[in-house]
């Protein structure tokens, strides 16, 4: 019986500071055990029990891609025991990690279709994993328009500012980068809320277009009158949720919405489900 | 404490002004000689991690 | 499956015999109540009690159980690695467990061993353990087993089912597991022909002892947010104190917290009973607490066991009706008030709020 | 104690008709024997749930706090103690309060009676001093007076200390009562006797800190045993964890405790959590001449400092 408790061994290979903050930082692993990165096979918007021994474990997205090999990444923000500590490491000390947990993005539904993704601040690391994902060579196919609206406080606190800048010159990838206010004279591009520029920028619904939206709490609750102006079904939003969870396999009993684990049914929801559950996350 | 069966001498109250360093190591002297009298206090420790 | 008559001069004679290859674990009375313990060589499970104050659910899921170990002292080539830690699945069995609490392992069962995930834990502990059931002859005024799936002879989750037959004890193996630990204990003489009979007139007789009753058949066609914003949930909820006595005494009640706990330069991580009816239960890093108040977390509680649990397996309710929570709650809130009122609740009738 | 009821309906029911207060905190009819249930009233309809009698313990002062309505709440001697402890540490306002005292004669205990019967108690009634049990084959007249919670057997403050309407004339006060006999027994033990009362007094604990929750004093937003920057204390069933759970429990509660009971009223495995608060108590009559809740108008002996208090316990 294999034990979904136990994490796999892993080493931090490298971390980068993400923001000018530098509450968010980027954690790259590496699997000790050769075998366990092909255990750990995983899909855009999942996540995994990142496990400091001693500590505890806290769920985190996962923000490298599926396409990419050789390691997996997670951006973590500096909140609580755990994370905090985590901080605090050094590049080749060994953790665990288990996983991966949750649902994912509904790729098989997107196949085809137009994405609209809006994010917002730190929750942009799943999001990340689907451009990337996307954008690969073997995939980008798969997809039609892919629009990106990304916004942070200020051009500092924006992650992955190096791919940004990358994306910003592809043409097969729009991007809407936006900050609240820009502290920088040189800064370039939007600014302004993200619900403000996602009524700007994204396109009109229609039957294949999906919008992802991940985000802060504020943002979600003012970005979705603006979908809903702009015509989008309920089934056609996809929301990636976050709870206290502790197993992660939709045992331990605290992250349920209504009868849905977010661990284990989501993280993932349809804004059309969770119309249909109580609303506490 | 005492009250709960921790004998008398391993808990010690004092009040010594950051002026009063002589006052300062004697009751450190006495305090840690009480405690090494009464040897080792093993009721505190975690019982061995049992498994059922 | 075939029913033993077991002597009740034979009774201390089987139960040392059962040892010999079981950890046995039974009733068993302390100052003021009895509990489930495991019992000792020669010490005999005391079977003069209603029902135990704590569920036997402990035998299978202990409160606090370690999963793993691990070291962090970077001499040690493993260092902060996790080891699984010893465990003992040897065969155990539970003599004197009431058919209620026997049939929550089969709900339990349903979140613990799952298609995609299955815990090791409980799982293995609960296939190493044979259920002996022990029916009951005087269910309590609290009981509400009937409705609520189980009953006082009902056979569900057991592997034997003793009947007390006044002059001897009938013995029904009803699971092979059953009928090995039956031969185990030497308890082989098949009872008279007419024994089935008076198996099932007692538990006529048991039955229509329960006197409380539950409705449970609409809570499916309930809509979940109507329930949810029912305005009932402010007076059911106003006495409770937050403490988690309901469920931690609860047979059906799962849920659990992981923790590591240091040692030095080792140390454990381990799985511990957690409660829905404390804050920290579902606080975020960030402080935002989706259930804050003790409002969210009583109508949870109910919510979890007789609205969300029943549309998750369809399969009744999360509930074995053995009334521990209505008996200890310090409060008095009552459980089968409350899925009367879930049950019955209609949200176009009730503008005003339900008292 | 029975007949207090009416007048309480009445003082409600005017209450509530004058706007005076929003809700009335008191018990509803339980749904089992010796068990009511803490409940509201909002209007003057419904005062004829309230109900009053000895099954009344749990501690109402427990329902006032982080409240923004007008309350009136119904108050015995150690309810009433309890919000005068309340108001002296700011967590309610005098004026938000509209106390209904009680003059109690104690309250009945249930796990006592439980446990003096092989089956169950289906049905416990109370006529002046006595108290009728039945059961299925038996019935059995009781002494109330025998049958009183401890912390009730004991109690020298059963007029309530501070209210605004009365339901009943004040009743006598007991006399010549030792409530420390059993503090001082454990005095009297060794160190390593009394390390060993206390394992075995906490032993059954399963930590669903009922004794905490149920108690008023026990307010602190994340107490102490949740806390996890530091973790204090350890979260298995580890005996020393629990040990210090219930002592730290204790010290938190030196000075304030009023004895009301709550705590062993609602541990659900039976221990005498008071053991650990007596000696306090004790001590604080004894060092201060201090009973908690009494003074609406004095700080508690913890909280200043007088130069007249006993130190020879600084070296």
């Amino acid at each position: 019986m294999q034990n979904p408790y136990m994490p796999y061994p892993v080493r931090i290979d490298e971390i980068i500071t993400e923001t000018e903050d530098r509450n968010l930082k980027t954690f790259k692993f590496v699997f000790l055990n050769p075998g366990d990165e092909d255990k750990f096979s995983y899909r855009a918007g999942q996540f995994a029990e990142l496990s400091v021994t001693g500590k505890g474990e806290i769920p985190i997205g996962i923000a490298s891609s599926p396409t990419e090999k050789g390691f997996v990444k997670f951006t973590v923000n500096k909140v609580g025991l755990v994370s905090s500590y985590l901080h605090s490491m050094k590049v080749g000390e060994i953790m665990g990690i288990r996983g991966p947990l949750g649902n994912s993005y509904p790729w098989d539904t997107l196949e085809g279709k137009n994405v609209v993704i809006i994010g917002g601040g730190f929750a942009f690391t799943t999001l990340r994993s689907s451009i990337v994902s996307m954008l690969d060579p073997a995939n980008r196919k798969k997809f039609k328009d892919i629009n990106v609206i990304y916004g942070a406080r200020t051009p500092g606190m924006l992650l992955y500012r190096d791919e940004l800048a990358t994306w910003e010159r592809r043409d097969d990838i729009k991007m809407h980068i936006t900050v609240d206010a820009a502290n920088d004279p040189d800064w370039k591009y939007n600014v302004g809320f993200v619900p403000a520029i996602t009524e700007k920028k994204a396109p009109k619904a229609d039957a294949d277009t999906y919008a992802i939206i991940c985000g802060p709490p504020v943002m979600i609750k003012f970005t979705q009158p603006v979908l809903d102006k702009l015509g989008y079904g309920h089934d056609h939003i996809i929301m990636s949720l976050e709870n206290r969870m502790k197993c992660g396999i939709g045992m331990c009993g605290r992250c349920n919405i209504g009868k849905e684990f977010v661990c284990k049914d989501g993280p993932v929801f349809t804004l059309a489900q969770l119309n249909a559950t109580p609303r506490e996350y | 404490m005492e009250h709960m069966g921790v004998e008398p001498g391993r808990l010690s109250f004092s009040w010594i002004s950051s002026a009063e360093s002589t006052k300062f190591v004697d009751v450190v002297k006495d305090v840690t000689a009480t405690v090494k009298a009464l040897g080792p206090n093993n009721n505190f420790k975690k019982a061995a991690d049992k498994v059922t | 499956m075939k029913v033993m008559k077991i002597d009740k001069n034979d009774w201390a004679g089987g139960i040392g015999k059962i040892q010999s290859s079981y950890r046995l674990y039974g009733p068993v009375k302390g100052d003021a109540f009895h509990d489930f313990k495991a019992l000792e060589k020669g010490e005999l499970p005391d079977l003069n009690f209603l029902n135990t104050r704590i569920s036997p659910k402990s035998v299978v899921y202990p409160q606090s159980e370690i999963m793993f170990e691990y070291s962090l002292d970077e001499k040690n080539p493993d260092h902060h690695i996790m080891k699984d830690a010893a465990k003992d699945y040897s065969p155990k069995a539970i003599l004197g467990i009431r058919p209620c609490d026997a049939a929550s392992f089969l709900l339990v069962k349903r979140n613990f061993d799952t298609t995609e995930y299955k815990d090791p834990y409980w799982i293995r502990s609960y296939e190493a353990t044979t259920f002996i059931g022990y029916a009951c002859n005087n269910p309590c005024s609290t009981c509400f087993c009937t409705t609520a799936g189980s009953g006082p002879f009902n056979e569900d989750g057991l592997d034997i089912l003793l009947t007390d037959a006044g002059d001897c004890w009938y013995a029904k193996a009803i699971t092979e597991k059953g009928e090995k630990l039956l031969n185990a204990a030497g308890w082989n003489t098949i009872a008279a022909g007419g024994s089935l009979k008076k198996i099932a007139s007692l538990k006529k007789e048991a039955e229509a002892k329960i006197s409380s009753l539950v409705s449970t058949d609409q809570l499916n066609n309930k809509k979940t947010t109507e329930l949810y914003e029912a305005p009932f949930w402010e007076d059911v909820s106003f006495a409770c104190i937050n403490c988690g006595t309901c469920t931690f005494l609860c047979p059906t009640c799962w849920c659990f917290d992981i923790q590591d706990e240091n040692s030095g330069c080792s140390g454990v991580r381990m799985k511990n009973w957690d409660s829905c009816m404390f804050p920290l239960f579902t606080i975020h890093g960030t402080g935002h607490n989706p259930r804050g108040t003790k409002l969210h977390r009583v109508r949870q509680r109910f919510m979890h066991k007789l609205k969300y649990y029943v549309d998750k397996y369809e399969n009744g309710i999360q509930c074995v009706g053995c009334g521990r929570c209505i008996r200890s709650c310090p409060v008095n809130i009552d459980i089968r008030r409350v899925c009367d009122m879930m049950n019955s609740y209609d949200p176009e009738a009730c503008a005003c709020p339900v008292k | 104690m029975l007949g207090y009821i009416d007048k309480i309906r009445e003082i409600s029911k005017r209450l509530l008709d004058e706007g005076r207060v929003d809700m009335v905190v008191g018990f509803r009819k339980g749904s089992m024997p010796m068990m009511n249930e803490p409940s509201f009233i909002k209007n003057s309809g419904e005062v004829s749930k309230l109900v009053w009698d000895s099954n009344c313990g749990i501690n109402l002062a427990n329902y006032l706090t982080d409240r923004k309505e007008k309350i009136g709440v119904i108050a015995k001697g150690c309810d009433s103690r309890n919000i005068v402890t309340h108001i002296l540490e700011n967590k309610i306002k005098r004026d938000q309060l509209v106390i209904i005292g009680v003059p109690c004669k104690g309250m009945i205990d249930r796990r006592l009676i439980t446990a003096m019967f092989d089956t169950e108690v289906r049905e416990v009634n109370e006529k002046g001093d006595t108290v009728t049990v039945k059961g299925a084959g038996f019935e059995k007249k009781l002494k109330k007076s025998d049958i009183l919670q401890d912390n009730c057997s004991k109690c020298i403050h059963r007029n309530p200390v501070l209210y605004d309407e009365l339901a009943a004339p004040l009743v006598e006060e007991q006399k010549d009562i030792d409530r420390y006999a059993e503090v001082r027994r454990i005095e009297a033990m060794s160190p390593q006797e009394k390390w060993q009362y206390f394992e075995d007094l906490i032993a059954p604990c399963i930590r669903c800190y009922a004794c905490r929750n149920a108690c008023p004093l026990c307010y602190c937003p994340t107490c102490f045993v949740d806390e996890s920057r530091p973790q204090w204390v350890g979260k298995s069933q580890d005996e020393t964890d629990i040990r210090t759970f219930h002592f730290l429990r204790a010290y938190h509660c030196a000075g304030r405790c009023t004895d009301c009971g709550a705590c062993e009223r609602a541990c659900p495995v039976g221990i005498k959590v008071r053991q650990f608060t007596s000696k306090l108590n004790k001590d604080c009559l004894d060092m201060f001449g201090w009973e908690a809740g009494v003074l609406p108008d004095q700080r508690p002996p913890l909280d200043t400092f007088k130069p007249a208090d006993p130190g020879d316990f600084i070296k």
